[in-house]
């Protein structure tokens, strides 16, 4: 039993940094219709601008975990101006974009290798790695700070895209992008807010894993980890996302505990296969039916 | 028998009645038309029969097979043919490369020899591409034979998904408005097309789904009327147009569309 | 006519290889050289991608060391040529490491020295024995040095320690100064080096009679291990063993000890890619007591020099020296040496002289020269605790003879 | 074996593995994550048969190919069946790819080797075998792209539903290409074995599938001679970057976006590099004809 609390306290840790990549995927899935590849850089570099800035600025942990969603949300955007609205404008296939994505992840990474060092640092925050006893399980802080910070930006999204006007239209445009745009919205300007939304996930979930485990230049290599969970959940589906990425989080662990940690990718790809099969659009996909 | 028989047909999409209870047979080379207002559920009927669409309840036949749960492609290959409402060609190949799939959607030589190239192969693609331009020449198309059909005006397009039906050599043709965004003059030859196409195809039985009553009126033996996925009225075109039902249908809907 | 034209594609492309693949060397693989011609001496390092420290700062340490060379007038009154080639590639294939192989050996390279582990080891080593050109790896697994059909590869000698001999030494630390510990091994299954070394470990474990009581398994990438950590806690090791290829899995092994409570009772005992000041950053506090049987004692006056050289010029790397940078170095002591000894830099004598060395003075160690399998003798290891923080060296251990 | 000969094998090797893919992702629009493991499959089937059992080089790669083939049925059946989302059918053979490099990890059979994988390979491998396998390979898919099976692999790329209304058999097809991608990764799988001699599992990991993925969508959709192409580039690209030294790997994948970013479809989209050349060679002979016509007139 205590076995399975503390494996089902880690799965839910790793599963909310699952879900807050996945929801990061899924926010520009649901609008532009494709995987943003390049999403792993984002999160490494908003964790890499929280690492700096603790001991540089003396900033407290929460204004530093800020501070990484911002400049993630920045560098998200950045890549949407630079490298995807262009080549949206030219019409160009999903898989072009994706492509395009697989080249920032080998850019950024290895640029970044060179800039900060191939090492591997802890999060320079002593608080978050304090743990708490809860009878006999261990729980790190950052799990609870992780878990509750989650909660607090999946609750600050809905509201934003169910109870505002630009909500309304970031919604109108994942519904279909060309009319949205026709009907007056400025897909530009919903553009702008989703990969900044999304970047500011990845650079939260980037401060998660951070504390929980290191920070280095290729700590987006994770970020495959969302991308499967938002595939999972249902390509576009911000509920979706979360409810697969807790998944995926908990079959990992689980898995590892009571299966085999030698075959547990494979059981958990399997298990997801074979979600999929039932599951063809993803376990909250939104039926693509061609209108014939 | 009839060709095609329709038991009861019903198809729902989760609380969606898109069709409900809807009976009809048609026979062997008949000329019938489908009309009704939007939304009455005459794609649907297309949808269900051609496979597109689950009937949540009822029974379809086709030459006495049943149809029901049949893969999409074995249903083609039963002899129905069909084209759409929203245009499906293949916008980057050629007009005629568009037919010759559907002249041959199972190909008639293995993976293997099409590798290779071998002569049978060879020979085969030339007859698929004669047999192709043959469909063209038939709807009037074959000047634009090696233009990319993405680029073809609109009409051209409809007529290529003729041809691309006709070429699977079907017994029953679904036509789905193939008038559809025409100009009065293109409407014109559309009709002068498929009455062409019918009595140079006796054995050819055509169901045509169209919003022009006119349309309907020159080609149709007989007309079955569809409102809110029910069978609203069966005749001939001077039986329809005078059924009181059919005109508060369709004026019903005409008063909609011009108050909104 | 088509099949025609595919056939031009293909020479084309051959040509444009051509075209650009030679723009830089302009040397060739004779070996007959004049003595003004500087010593070609290629390094194949992991420097890039996500195990970029164990290529980078042996690259460093060993450019630093050639241009002191080279400002010091050289070998045999010759300079030294040294290229740095990346071999890491997009995904860890070796075609990398094939292909920088094959370039420096059309640059009539002298000596190809690199890489650290086995698999691209092996794959340079089965390049360098078919061109007969002088091969010094760090690499660990035996492969490395002698081929699946148990014959030593003549060209290829080893500068850093064999997994087999390293293991028993552990093992034998572990049985006779430990006290005979419960030992329980975590490894990592996919990567050749660990498989080898938990093999060589738990063999020897039991033909001690040492008490292995457990084991279990992880991913490459895995971060998370309290599950197997959980199992393993359950046979109550004092000691687990984790024959790791990155200080990573052992900081996150070692805090999720910690995290679940149990780093008071079990302890880590691993291997020398514990030995890196930045995983006392990392896991500081969790390694207290820990365990490493590693390479070289760092605090030794021996290499004062060297660290201090280290940080003054690549302290601002973000990454700390390290024992597995200094066995890489170990590869230009032993290429000083075959090049002093022959006197000249013909492959022959130079390996030769390898073979024949009685004494050699290496970076970490002096050793005994190499023995029939080319797995350098008498090399010495060093154990290494936490205590407060810091590293401590627990001084040299050699297994005892059988 | 110079320099510029391994990479020329390299490049070729990569060819053969694309002109699957070619088929696959650029035909029939589905995009895979895994086909790393169709190479490994191969390549151990092809090495196992070599090495132990003395086959004849070219046909132990023709039996890797097949049992790659065969073997892409495991992953194929079950998900291509129902309609699942190109982008689900990614993430299947990223699972696949996984377990294919794990299983081949923990086979303890001593034709396999595990994790230690496999040394001692006949090097049958050369340049001579590798450009005449990728100039057969790149042949073979031409034939196959301009064939009937490629005509109905472009049509569900571009209307899955209403293709199969037309009467094309979806899931024939799709497995129909997964196979031919898998044959053709499974026979570069077994080329590169014969080449370095000596390989490991963990050499078949996702980032070589996802560089296969890169080069076919580099080269272009619905081309066969442009992926091959983007191929030949990216696998001399890294070569030509040494000079930036540590830096090669960041400017490779800079090269990559501004590839994407200046040439939005791919190198030849929709195009063959030869295309050019027939239609030069048909003019000049239609103009010669046309002169000895009039000549004899």
């Amino acid at each position: 039993m205590d076995m399975f609390l503390q494996q089902l306290v880690t799965g839910i840790s790793i599963g909310s940094v699952y879900a807050l990549l996945a929801v990061g995927y899924a926010l520009v899935f649901s609008v532009f219709n494709f995987s943003n590849f390049g999403f792993g850089p984002v999160m490494m570099l908003g964790t890499f601008s929280a690492f700096y800035a603790i001991p540089l600025l003396h900033l407290p942990l929460l204004p530093s975990i800020l501070l990484a969603m911002v400049v993630a949300g920045l560098i998200s955007f950045l890549m949407e101006l630079t490298v995807y609205r262009p080549m949206r404008k030219k019409k160009t296939l999903k898989l072009y974009l994706m492509i395009a994505g697989l080249g920032i992840n080998t850019f950024i990474p290895n640029a970044a290798i060179q800039i900060f060092g191939g090492g591997v640092h802890p999060f320079p925050s002593d608080w978050a790695r304090a743990t708490i006893q809860l009878n006999t399980i261990a729980v790190p802080r950052s799990d609870i700070l992780a878990a509750v910070l989650s909660l607090v930006m999946l609750a600050a999204l809905w509201l934003f895209l169910y109870k505002t006007r630009t909500g309304l239209g970031i919604r109108a445009s994942s519904l279909d992008t060309d009319t949205a745009g026709l009907m007056g919205i400025n897909v530009n300007f919903v553009a702008m807010i989703v990969f900044l939304l999304s970047g500011a996930a990845a650079g939260l979930a980037g401060c998660f894993y951070g504390m929980k485990y290191s920070v280095f230049p290729n700590m987006g290599a994770i970020a495959s980890k969302g991308f499967v969970a938002s595939t999972i959940g249902g390509l576009g589906s911000l509920a979706g996302a979360v409810i697969s990425g807790l998944l995926l989080g908990f079959l990992e662990t689980m898995i590892a505990a009571y299966g085999s940690s030698t075959y547990r990718d494979l059981i958990a790809y399997a298990l997801l296969v074979i979600v999929l099969i039932f599951m063809p659009r993803g376990i909250l996909g939104k039926g693509m039916q061609d209108k014939l | 028998m009839a060709q095609l028989e329709l038991k009861n047909l019903s198809v729902h999409f989760g609380g969606v009645k898109a069709v409900q209870n809807v009976s009809l047979q048609i026979e062997k080379g008949e000329f019938r038309g489908l009309i009704g207002p939007n939304g009455a559920g005459k794609t649907t009927v297309f949808n269900a029969v051609t496979g597109a669409a689950q009937p949540t309840q009822g029974e379809i036949y086709f030459e006495g097979t049943k149809l029901n749960g049949m893969r999409p492609d074995k249903i083609a290959h039963m002899g129905i043919a069909r084209t759409f409402q929203n245009i499906r060609i293949y916008p980057k190949m050629t007009a005629a490369e568009n037919v010759a799939i559907g002249l041959e959607s199972y190909p008639s030589y293995n993976a293997f020899s099409a590798m290779l190239r071998l002569p049978h192969v060879v020979r085969r693609d030339k007859e698929i591409k004669r047999l192709s331009l043959e469909y063209l020449d038939r709807v009037g198309i074959l000047e634009y034979k090696d233009h990319e059909a993405g680029a073809l005006p609109y009409g051209l397009q409809r007529k290529l998904e003729i041809a691309r039906a006709m070429a699977g050599n079907p017994k029953l043709l679904f036509l789905d408005e193939p008038a559809a965004g025409m100009n009065t003059q293109e409407g014109l030859e559309m009709v002068t097309f498929l009455k062409e196409l019918h009595s140079n195809n006796t054995d050819l039985t055509i169901v045509l789904i169209e919003h022009h009553l006119e349309v309907v009126m020159q080609l149709c033996q007989t007309i079955n009327v569809l409102n809110l996925g029910s069978l609203l009225a069966y005749g001939t075109p001077k039986e329809v147009q005078c059924n009181p039902d059919v005109i508060k249908a369709y004026l019903g809907e005409r008063r909609k569309t011009y108050g909104e | 006519m088509k099949k025609f034209l595919a056939i031009v594609l293909v020479v084309l492309m051959a040509c444009s290889f051509a075209a650009c693949g030679n723009n830089s060397d302009s040397g060739n693989g004779d070996s007959a050289k004049t003595d003004g011609d500087p010593i070609v001496i290629g390094f194949l390092g992991w420097s890039s991608g996500p195990d970029s420290l164990y290529g980078l700062v042996p690259q460093y340490l060993l450019t630093d060391y050639f241009k002191q060379v080279n400002m010091d007038g050289g070998w045999l009154g010759r300079q030294i040529d040294f290229r740095t080639y990346d071999v890491s590639g997009l995904g860890g294939d070796f075609s990398e490491a094939v292909n920088a192989t094959n370039k420096l050996i059309q640059a009539g390279v002298d000596i190809i020295i690199g890489p650290s582990n086995s698999t691209q080891s092996t794959a340079v080593a089965e390049i360098c024995n078919r061109e007969g050109i002088l091969h010094i790896p760090s690499g660990s697994s035996a492969i490395v040095t002698v081929d699946e059909n148990g014959k030593t590869r003549p060209w290829t000698f080893r500068a850093g320690p064999e997994n087999s001999d390293y293991l028993i030494n552990i093992a034998n630390y572990a049985y006779h100064e430990l006290n005979n510990p419960k030992i329980a091994v975590l490894y990592e299954t996919t990567q050749i080096d660990c498989v080898n070394m938990r093999d060589t470990f738990v063999n020897t474990l039991e033909d001690l009679g040492g008490t292995f009581v457990g084991e279990a398994t992880y991913q490459i990438d895995d971060q998370e291990f309290r599950a197997q950590l959980r199992s393993l806690a359950e046979k109550n090791p004092d000691y687990i063993f984790m024959p790791a290829m990155g200080y990573k899995e052992i900081g996150y092994v070692a805090n999720q000890l910690k995290e679940l409570g149990y780093a008071d009772k079990i302890k880590l005992l691993t291997i020398s890619t514990a030995d890196n000041k930045d995983l006392l950053a990392l896991a500081g506090p969790a390694l207290e007591g820990c365990v490493f049987n590693t390479t070289a004692d760092m605090s030794s006056p021996r290499f004062t020099e060297i660290t201090k050289q280290y940080y003054d010029n690549h302290g601002a790397s973000g990454m700390a020296l390290h024992v597995d940078g200094l066995v890489s170095f170990n590869e230009a002591k032993l290429v000083e040496y075959a090049i002093n000894t022959a006197g000249s830099t013909d492959p022959e004598a130079m390996r030769k002289a390898l073979e024949e060395a009685k004494e050699i003075d290496l970076i970490t160690c002096p050793v005994r020269g190499y023995d029939e399998q080319h797995n350098l003798l008498g090399f010495q290891y060093n154990v290494v605790t936490v205590k407060n923080g810091q590293f401590v060296s627990l001084g040299e251990y050699a297994a005892p003879a059988k | 074996m110079g320099y510029l000969e391994g990479i020329a094998i390299s490049a070729s090797i990569n060819i053969v593995c694309i002109c699957g893919l070619v088929i696959l992702t650029g035909y029939i629009g589905l995009f895979s994550m895994g086909h790393a493991s169709f190479m490994c499959i191969g390549a151990y089937a092809a090495a196992i048969l070599t090495k132990y059992y003395s086959f004849p080089f070219i046909i132990a790669l023709l039996i890797g190919g097949a049992i790659a083939a065969l073997s892409s049925l495991i992953i194929g059946v079950p998900t291509l069946r129902g309609k699942m989302s190109a982008d689900c059918f990614a993430i299947a053979t990223l699972g696949f790819g996984e377990a294919v490099r794990i299983i081949m990890s923990n086979i303890s059979h001593p034709y396999f080797g595990g994790a230690r994988g496999m040394s001692g390979i006949p090097a049958y491998m050369n340049l001579g075998w590798a450009l005449a396998l990728a100039f057969v390979s790149i042949v073979l898919t031409l034939n196959y792209a301009r064939s009937q099976h490629g005509k109905l692999a472009l049509a569900i790329r571009d209307h899955q539903d209403a293709s199969e209304l037309i009467g094309i058999n979806i899931f024939r097809e799709k497995i129909k290409c997964l196979m031919y991608s898998a044959f053709f990764c499974g026979i570069g799988g077994g080329m590169m074995a014969h080449y370095y001699t000596y390989m490991v599992p963990n050499v078949f990991n996702a980032t070589i599938s996802n560089n296969l993925l890169t080069s076919v969508v580099l080269g272009g959709v619905s081309s066969v001679t442009g992926p091959a192409m983007g191929t030949a580039i990216l696998t001399f690209l890294p070569e030509v970057l040494r000079f930036l030294s540590n830096w090669r790997l960041a400017i490779y994948g800079l090269v990559m976006v501004l590839i994407m970013r200046m040439r939005p479809e791919g190198l030849l989209a929709h195009k063959e590099i030869h295309q050019p050349i027939v239609q030069l060679v048909r003019f000049i002979r239609s103009r010669t004809v046309r002169s000895t016509d009039s000549g004899r007139g």
